[in-house]
């Protein structure tokens, strides 16, 4: 207990401002998704044609923080909305890539020979087959619904975690612990999920805080080509693209979710970096 | 005394990294003397390394070197950025203990060498690989010419070690630092570079500093030694006094717990116990008080100063030492 | 390097662009009847009919199948049902378009990141290397269609000084240019970056410095070089990747280019057009993998013996 | 200083950006909104319907007609007319463009009969002289002149169609009469016509007139603005403010002859009559067309359109909102609280998503709980069903006015082969009797009788709804001021000489 | 220690635990050149060996010689290319997963990198622990108590079970490590190179421990090192490789008394002997090993032998005994 706690303070004293500043900002947004419910101010779908496209309160406007969209919906409660689903999709979709990725890794790395031939070659064929494609091939053909959404966003850049834990997984049967275990008698599975798997998962985090903000800006993407979320469901990628038309006259409609999209991605990628600088294993000091 | 070609005096090192000092270097005090091999030896971790890079000032920028070193009478740590440069290869130069990472992977080892060898004369490029070819000749190497168009993997270790070498000799130095420089390699071929090292030396006239664990190294291969321990150095030897008379506990500990070719087989080894402590959590007092028989109050408040032991050239830093 | 290896990747490259066809003609074919997403919505059963035996979309899907490569293997990529036209002409229309704009782009990045990304790894944690971070962040989180719109905000409307859209000029790539430059040029400085981080790490460069190197023969002349790889690669993928990359911007930017036309033709189940842009990238991605797989081994004297690759 | 010297200078290109372009350019392969905005400046018709003002039909290709009997049309054709490569046009070319082989057969060469859905009682055409033509109906047609107005049905070059190594050749290089001619096309970049020196209605003011495939409204917006086009199509209604700021820009266009609506699915067990009604009690079209629309379009009585001039039901009601009345009605329905999928596409009319989300909460205020889901194309709107029932309980449509009559709009669109009866369950007395008066409609050349049959056809379809109507579909342009071109109010976009002078 | 599944019948041949015959290990790798095939790499090419029960067995020779790979054959963590390895008359090449796990408890291995045989994730305790959560030893509970008994028999207090292996010296991991191999209580134990990564006051308490757990628990070891005062210092019987090869194998005291083979002789020679006042001859072998890919013709050694006549580099001499158990291959063995 008192060692954990210690660790905790040691965190806190080991992390630079920057990085600090960083966490806390992925946490608020989290802890935004996960109580969105209660903070809502209004109603994210009511709409209230007579106040529609009231600027934000700090350039004048009377409709709520954030001012209001086209259908006079709050801004803010919208944004607060988009946050949670973006996050969810980002989040569940990541969570998938990582586990698809991973487990697909350590069977071509344990079976190697023909499992291993057709399992890259799957991954090439991934790689050769652009997600955006894919997405607009699978969307545009199997109509556009949540799941199938978060199961595609989780299809997107599985195959870079396949590559990394097949690499990880094959160097560890090398040599190292994984031999000395195996040499103890241990089964595959119990060397993959006990050994090599918390190995590996420092890589696969590393890994996944780069591919999360990626999925957040893939999912804006495919809003622009209108196969994201659908309304009246909201979700950052879609504010935006929503917001771009009214660039000229309401530019704070694509800005503002544009901002915590900035400022999501730039969290994570400092986060990440700092998770990669200082929890790479091979440096165990 | 002898001129003393080269002085560190009360050099210390200290990593700022992650928002914590590391203190890898104490208080190191060595010289040496023209055409002099000595040698540094001490375990690992002890700061043999930093010692030396921080003569040519190559730790990086998160290391802050205090004391002093002198060359020739010059302050290397007051030099500029580029008067250091001017020192670096041509009148001190450093192998490394790992000869094939210490290598470009991704350059012939043709161009490494002509590279370092124009930097320090202005020779056309005709003659650079003319002389590129002599230096691999004189580190035993067989078809040099050949050789320099292979990469450094297409090379073994020993190969490797060897060109390191050639690259060292580029800038006709004066001194030449070697870290380790067969540890990564096989005994027959060690026997080789080291047998090489001193052929160089009493060719040359080249001074060197040999850095090692390997006390059999040291014992063949030096004039005077300087043992560390946890970035300090405890002793300060001509070699066969230091092997005949050690005086610090360490250095006898070190001694006696090697296994030796001449030792009867049933006498158990006689390890020191314990564990070098890391330079965090260095003990109060003498740093190797905590593992020493002979320590006492004295040696939990103070860290021994270096000193010498009747006569000049024998030092140690310990309350205790026996003369 | 081995013949036989790259026989070997070129093979296996083959094979993943038949799945890669092979999957698009079954989504295509199994999820969407052309004749309905093509004809209007009241078009009646026997235009519907007519449509299809038109097309030979009445045969069974194996005969399709089969007949589509027979075709492709006798150099004819079909017919467009929406533009009536031969597929192999629309693409020598369009195909330079996107080429022109994606090499620019890519190597307009390539010029800024790379000394963008070294300095930052030589000057990490100043402010230079935060505002590279900032930028790169800034390139690749920026929705291109976001972007670019704000450059056609400044340039066209604001400052007068650029056309908004379309291509008859040089001048009008300088705004898609800039666009996807600017995502580019984040991915790549930001992998220069970490790259040459771990290089600065590595003993060979301490061998240089002690040698008595100067700073920037240290930097350009041993670092980059073996920094190079892993920016390759990410180059290779961004090369392989311009037509899906160019979707957005030839939307916004009314860039005539086969990324737009791939989105309308999925739109229209203009099947033979999707296929042959399908398939052409997977052939340029495939091709980008193999250029870099040389390069590694040009770059990277160890990788030439090795069982090279990513 | 600026304004008046634009307003001088005469230009010699015009620029016209528009979302999308046609593929491929020629006459009658498909029925899309791009095709129809250039198809007026390559093509004429042989009669031309005023979409500008109200003097109805018109001579075009054909100087004058008239009906010899219930079944036939003679027509005068216009003499020296040249079409863009030379050829004098005479009846040759209105036979072939009428023809089976390229249009009325079972297998045509265009690909498929659209067209047919259009004149299904079309038969033949009889050449009389070279300037003269009959055109003759299987059943009597009163609306024969009316069709003819149809952008489906404008005229074409036979011997270039003929001599044209392929349909795939002719249908990109097309030629026709209309004031321009095409000099280069490239369907996803631009369409580059140059004017036609020997237009019959004279010569046109510009040289050459691009129309260029800009998706992104923003970068049209921004083009108009930045001065590269002179003309942009599809400007959304909340932009408008956004350009009326600009002093040298104006905005034209305004609603066109297409009713939004939606058609039910009354197969579905809640979809009852006193559901579909309140389903259109509960809606304030006003508050939309005022908020949503700024107040430019408007709200029809029926689908019926003063436009039909004496056949305009000018006393039928407007719609009612009630929303009182709404709540009892879904109290006394099979409505239980279903989900009801609300199937639309993405924008595939102005505004629409906007307008669907807010109709949403409408519903919701009236206890109807509707679903909206996008979809990408008709195909999936329609593909979807079990056992017979599609998935959608209600689905975007929109009722296009074709010529100026209700036999061209709603009776077209409630017909037998339509959705509604044909698939959505729109069934019962009262629709036999709609059906009924139908055949009136289509047969009758007895202007009274049609119109009694048109009021009555438009009570059934408010007593037993088969669908919900909204407004009218609008069409909003944008232009340089200097520009003296007008919009139809049609998506047609022309600049031939009668429409854009300088 | 034997398990269900397999029945030794331990006193049969008991003066013998490991026998090795013919045991060849041929690896396919590709080649250097362009248009080159595979080729293959000798990494052990025909070697015979008996260990007897409670001796150590030394193998000394320079890297890449074949040591670690014979070391993987003798516990069937790979499988040779021919040859047979019996372990107490048990064929063990060609066994079933489950029969070679289950024969794990009664032969283990320690690695020379300590740090890279342990995984950095889990605590000490829990590594030593896993052997007997593998093979279901004793209740759950009770093991323990186990790991903190033999933790305190390899010199380690209790406190070191909830440590991570970065977070202990280098000795003390390798204590661990020995701790884990032991805890399955084997009958032999194959070190390879368990001590080089060490620091000389920590190789002296590590070889001492080893042992002494010999000396308490009667246990084989095969051990395997480069360093021939090591392998001195601790084995019984050393056999000397040489690319694949034993060149000669003897009793250790025979060994460098008689050194008969002029390998041998050179590796001592290049023993640098931590004495300044010891003079001795020098021997300095010319030349780099060949790769295992090349191999000279006849004898393997000839081409760095400084005594090297025709017939070495025509036919490659047999190990043969010269009596006392000696053996050695060579033409002129002890004219060096
Ligand atoms: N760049 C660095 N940052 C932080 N600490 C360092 C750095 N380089 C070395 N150290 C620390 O300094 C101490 C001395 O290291 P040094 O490399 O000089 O040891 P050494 O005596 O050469 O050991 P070895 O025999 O293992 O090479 C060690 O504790 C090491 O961890
Ligand atoms: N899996 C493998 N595939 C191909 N070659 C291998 C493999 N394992 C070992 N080798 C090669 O076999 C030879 C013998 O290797 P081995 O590891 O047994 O040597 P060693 O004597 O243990 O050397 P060291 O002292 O360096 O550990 C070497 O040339 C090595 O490169
Ligand atoms: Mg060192
Ligand atoms: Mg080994």
């Amino acid at each position: 207990m008192l060692k954990q706690k210690n660790a905790v303070k040691e965190f806190f004293r080991k992390v630079p401002p920057l990085i600090f500043i960083a966490i806390v900002w992925i946490i608020a947004v989290f802890l935004i998704a996960i109580f969105h419910k209660f903070i809502m101010p209004q109603d994210p779908v009511a709409t209230d044609l007579v106040n529609r496209l009231a600027p934000p309160s700090f350039m004048g406007g009377d409709q709520g923080f954030f001012g209001t969209d086209a259908l006079g919906r709050d801004t803010l409660s919208r944004l607060i909305r988009s946050i949670y689903t973006s996050l969810t999709v980002a989040f569940i979709g990541s969570i998938i890539t990582a586990v698809l990725g991973t487990i697909v890794g350590f069977i071509a790395a344990h079976f190697k020979g023909i499992v291993d031939e057709i399992l890259m070659t799957l991954v090439d064929f991934q790689y050769a087959m652009p997600f955006m494609i894919m997405a607009l091939l699978v969307l545009a053909f199997f109509g556009n619904n949540i799941i199938l959404f978060v199961i595609l966003l989780g299809i997107q850049g599985w195959m870079r975690f396949a590559r990394l834990a097949r690499g990880m997984a094959l160097s560890a049967q090398e040599d190292g612990y994984a031999v000395a275990v195996k040499q103890l008698g241990a089964t595959p599975f119990r060397i993959y999920a006990r050994h090599i798997f918390p190995n590996v998962s420092n890589i696969i985090i590393v890994q996944f805080t780069l591919n999360f903000p990626q999925k957040i800006i893939v999912e804006t993407s495919l809003s622009f080509i209108g196969l994201g979320i659908q309304p009246p469901e909201t979700s950052l990628g879609s504010m935006m693209a929503y917001g771009r038309g009214y660039l000229m006259s309401q530019w704070w409609m694509a800005v503002i979710p544009g901002i915590v999209i900035f400022l999501t991605t730039l969290a994570m990628s400092i986060v990440g970096d700092w998770v990669r600088d200082n929890l790479d294993p091979t440096v165990v000091k | 005394m002898n001129s003393d070609l080269l002085t560190v005096s009360n050099l210390g090192v200290d990593f700022l990294t992650g928002g914590r000092t590391i203190n890898a270097v104490q208080k190191v005090d060595f010289s040496v003397r023209e055409k002099e091999v000595v040698g540094l030896v001490g375990e690992s971790g002890c700061g043999k390394s930093v010692s030396c890079m921080a003569i040519l000032r190559i730790l990086g920028e998160t290391a802050k070197t205090t004391g002093s070193i002198r060359y020739k009478g010059t302050e290397l740590l007051d030099l500029s950025e580029s008067g250091i440069r001017k020192i670096r290869g041509k009148e001190i130069a450093m192998i490394f203990q790992d000869p094939v990472t210490s290598l470009n992977p991704v350059k012939k080892i043709g161009s490494q060498l002509i590279e370092i060898i124009q930097l320090h004369s202005r020779l056309s490029s005709d003659s650079a690989r003319k002389k590129a070819v002599s230096l691999l000749e004189q580190v035993g190497i067989a078809n040099p010419a050949d050789r320099l168009k292979d990469y450094p993997h297409q090379l073994s270790g020993g190969l490797c070690q060897r060109v390191m070498i050639a690259m060292a000799l580029a800038g006709d130095p004066n001194i030449l630092i070697a870290d380790e420089p067969t540890t990564a390699l096989d005994v027959t071929v060690q026997a080789q570079i080291l047998s090489l090292l001193k052929r160089l030396n009493r060719e040359r006239g080249m001074a060197t500093i040999l850095i090692t664990h390997d006390l059999g190294v040291i014992a063949e291969n030096v004039e005077r030694v300087f043992v560390l321990y946890a970035g300090l150095v405890v002793e300060e030897a001509p070699v066969d006094v230091l092997f005949k008379k050690p005086a610090h506990p360490y250095t006898q500990g070190l001694l006696k717990s090697l296994p030796r070719m001449t030792d009867d087989k049933e006498r158990p080894l006689v390890p020191i116990e314990g564990v070098v402590p890391s330079p965090e959590n260095r003990p109060s007092g003498c740093c190797f008080q905590p593992r020493c028989s002979r320590s006492t109050e004295i040696c939990l408040k103070k860290q021994p100063l270096l000193e010498s032991l009747g006569s000049g050239d024998h030092k140690a830093a310990c309350f205790h030492a026996e003369i | 390097m081995h013949i036989t290896y790259f026989l070997g990747k070129i093979a296996r490259a083959l094979f993943t662009m038949v799945l890669v066809v092979t999957f698009v003609f079954v989504v295509l074919r199994a999820t969407g009847d052309p004749a309905q997403a093509m004809l209007p919505e009241d078009a009646t059963q026997q235009d519907i009919e007519h449509f299809r035996s038109m097309w030979g979309l009445d045969k069974p899907l194996y005969e399709q199948y089969g007949v589509y490569w027979l075709n492709i293997l006798k150099g004819n990529f079909g017919q467009s049902y929406r533009d009536r036209r031969p597929v192999t002409d629309i693409m020598a229309e369009r195909l330079p378009k996107t080429v022109y704009l994606m090499t620019l782009s890519i190597v307009f990045a390539v010029i800024i990141a790379i000394p963008m990304g070294v300095k930052a790894a030589l000057n990490r944690n100043t402010f230079i290397d935060r505002f590279t971070m900032g930028t790169a962040v800034f390139g690749f989180s920026m929705p291109n269609f976001f972007l670019g719109i704000l450059l056609i905000l400044l340039f066209s409307v604001k400052l007068k000084i650029l056309p908004s859209s379309g291509s008859d000029s040089w001048k009008h790539i300088i705004l898609p240019l800039l666009t996807t430059g600017l995502a580019y040029i984040g991915s790549y400085s930001r992998f220069t970056r970490s790259s040459m981080l771990s290089v600065l790490n590595k003993p060979y460069i301490r061998t240089a410095i002690a040698g008595g190197l100067s700073r920037n023969r240290v930097i350009y002349g041993h670092a980059l070089p073996n920094a190079a790889i892993p920016v390759i690669t990410i180059i290779g993928a961004t090369v392989g990747r311009i037509i899906a990359g160019s979707i957005v911007i030839e939307t916004v930017f009314a860039w005539p280019g086969v990324g737009r036309l791939l989105v309308t033709s999925v739109g229209a189940r203009d099947l033979s057009v999707v296929q042959a842009i399908v398939m052409l990238l997977s052939i340029t991605i495939v091709t980008a993998n193999l250029i870099v797989d040389i390069l590694y081994g040009i770059l990277d004297p160890r990788i030439r013996t090795k069982k090279g690759g990513v | 200083k600026q304004e008046v010297k634009a307003e001088t200078a005469k230009i010699t290109t015009m620029n016209v950006a528009v979302p999308a372009l046609p593929e491929p350019l020629t006459v009658g392969a498909s029925t899309t909104q791009a095709r129809y905005r250039v198809q007026y400046n390559i093509f004429n018709n042989l009669i031309e319907f005023d979409f500008k003002g109200t003097k109805g039909f018109m001579p075009s290709l054909a100087e004058s007609w008239k009906r010899i009997d219930d079944r036939t049309l003679e027509l005068k054709l216009r003499k020296g007319v040249k079409f863009h490569n030379g050829d004098e046009f005479t009846a040759e070319d209105v036979a072939w463009t009428f023809s089976d082989e390229r249009f009325f057969g079972e297998k045509p060469i265009v690909g498929h009969t659209r067209a047919r859905g259009y004149w299904a009682l079309f038969d033949r055409v009889e050449i009389i002289d070279p300037y003269t033509v009959r055109i003759i109906s299987k059943d009597t047609d009163p609306l024969a002149v009316n069709r003819l107005s149809l952008p489906q049905f404008q005229i074409i070059n036979k011997r270039a169609f003929q001599e044209a190594k392929s349909y795939e050749e002719w249908s990109n290089n097309p030629v026709g009469t209309g004031p321009f001619k095409v000099e280069r096309f490239a369907s996803g970049d631009q369409l580059v016509l140059k004017a036609h020196e020997q237009y019959w209605g004279g010569k046109p003011y510009v040289d050459t007139l691009i129309f260029r495939s800009v998706p992104e409204e923003s970068a049209r917006i921004a083009g108009l603005m930045a001065g590269d086009y002179q003309v942009i199509s599809n400007v959304s209604i909340d932009l408008i403010p956004t350009i009326e700021q600009e002093k040298n820009l104006a905005i034209e266009g305004g609603p066109i002859a297409s009713f939004l609506a939606t058609m039910f699915n009354i197969k579905k067990p809640y979809m009852d009559v006193n559901l579909r009604k309140a389903m259109s009690l509960a809606l304030d079209r006003e508050l939309i067309v005022k908020n949503l629309f700024a107040g430019r379009t408007k709200i029809p009585n029926g689908i019926n359109d003063p436009g039909y001039a004496d056949m305009y039901v000018k006393d039928h009601p407007y719609p009612k909102y009630d929303l009182a009345e709404a709540k009892k009605l879904v109290k006394k329905s099979a409505y239980k609280g279903e989900v009801i999928p609300y199937y639309i596409l993405n924008d595939y009319y102005p505004n629409e998503v906007n307008v669907a989300q807010t109709m949403v909460e409408m519903w919701k205020a009236a206890g109807i709980n509707v679903q909206i889901e996008i979809k990408e194309n008709w195909a999936q709107v329609n593909a979807d069903e079990t056992e017979g029932v599609r998935y959608f309980g209600m689905r975007n449509t929109s009722n296009t006015d074709t010529f100026g009559d209700p036999a061209g709009c709603l009776w077209r669109t409630y017909n037998k082969s339509y959705d509604p009866y044909k698939v959505l369950g729109w069934r019962g007395p009262l629709v036999d009797e709609f059906m009924e008066l139908g055949k009136v409609l289509d047969t009758s050349v007895d202007q009274k009788e049609r119109y009694k049959a048109f009021a009555r056809m438009l009570e059934i379809y408010d007593e037993d709804p088969p669908g919900l109507y909204f407004y009218m579909n609008l069409s909003i342009s944008a232009k340089q001021k200097s520009i003296d071109w007008t919009a139809y109010k049609q998506v047609y976009m022309y600049f031939g000489p009668e429409n854009f002078k300088q | 220690m034997t398990t269900g599944i397999i029945n030794l019948d331990k006193n049969k041949n008991s003066s013998s635990i490991m026998q090795i015959k013919d045991l060849i290990c041929h690896f396919s790798v590709k080649s250097e050149t362009m248009f080159g095939k595979k080729r293959r790499l000798r990494a052990v090419d025909g070697i015979n060996f008996n260990v007897k029960k409670g001796e150590t067995f030394g193998i000394v020779g320079e890297s890449g010689c074949g040591k670690s790979t014979t070391a993987k054959l003798v516990l069937n963590m790979i499988s040779p290319t021919s040859g047979e390895v019996l372990y107490r008359g048990l064929e063990m090449t060609n066994l079933k997963p489950a029969k070679w796990r289950a024969l794990r408890e009664d032969m283990q291995m320690i690695f020379q990198d300590p740090l890279g045989a342990l995984d950095p994730y889990m605590t000490i305790g829990k590594q030593i622990k896993e052997p007997l959560d593998i093979h279901k030893i004793g209740i759950p509970r009770e093991r323990r108590e186990k790991v903190i008994k033999i933790l305190a028999s390899v010199g380690m207090e209790d406190y070191m079970y909830d440590r991570f292996p970065h977070e202990i010296s280098g000795g003390q991991r390798q204590r661990a490590v020995l701790a884990r191999a032991l805890i399955l209580e084997p009958d032999l134990l194959v070190c390879d190179e368990p001590v080089s990564a060490l620091d000389v006051s920590i190789q002296a308490q590590v070889i001492n421990l080893l042992k002494e757990i010999q000396k308490d628990r009667g246990l084989t070891y095969i051990f395997i090192s480069h360093d021939l005062r090591i392998i001195r210092y601790i084995c019984n019987r050393v056999a000397v490789m040489y690319l694949g090869k034993i060149v000669e194998e003897a009793e250790c005291g025979e060994l460098f008394k008689n050194t008969a083979h002029p390998y041998t002789k050179a590796l001592i020679a290049s023993i640098p002997v931590p004495d300044p006042s010891f003079k001795k001859e020098r021997i300095i072998l010319p030349g780099e090993p060949p790769s295992p890919v090349n191999l000279p013709r006849g004898c393997r050694f000839s081409p760095r032998c400084p005594i090297a006549i025709d017939k070495c580099r025509e036919n490659e001499p047999l190990l043969e005994d010269k009596g006392n158990n000696h053996k050695v291959a060579c033409y002129r063995p002890g004219e060096l």
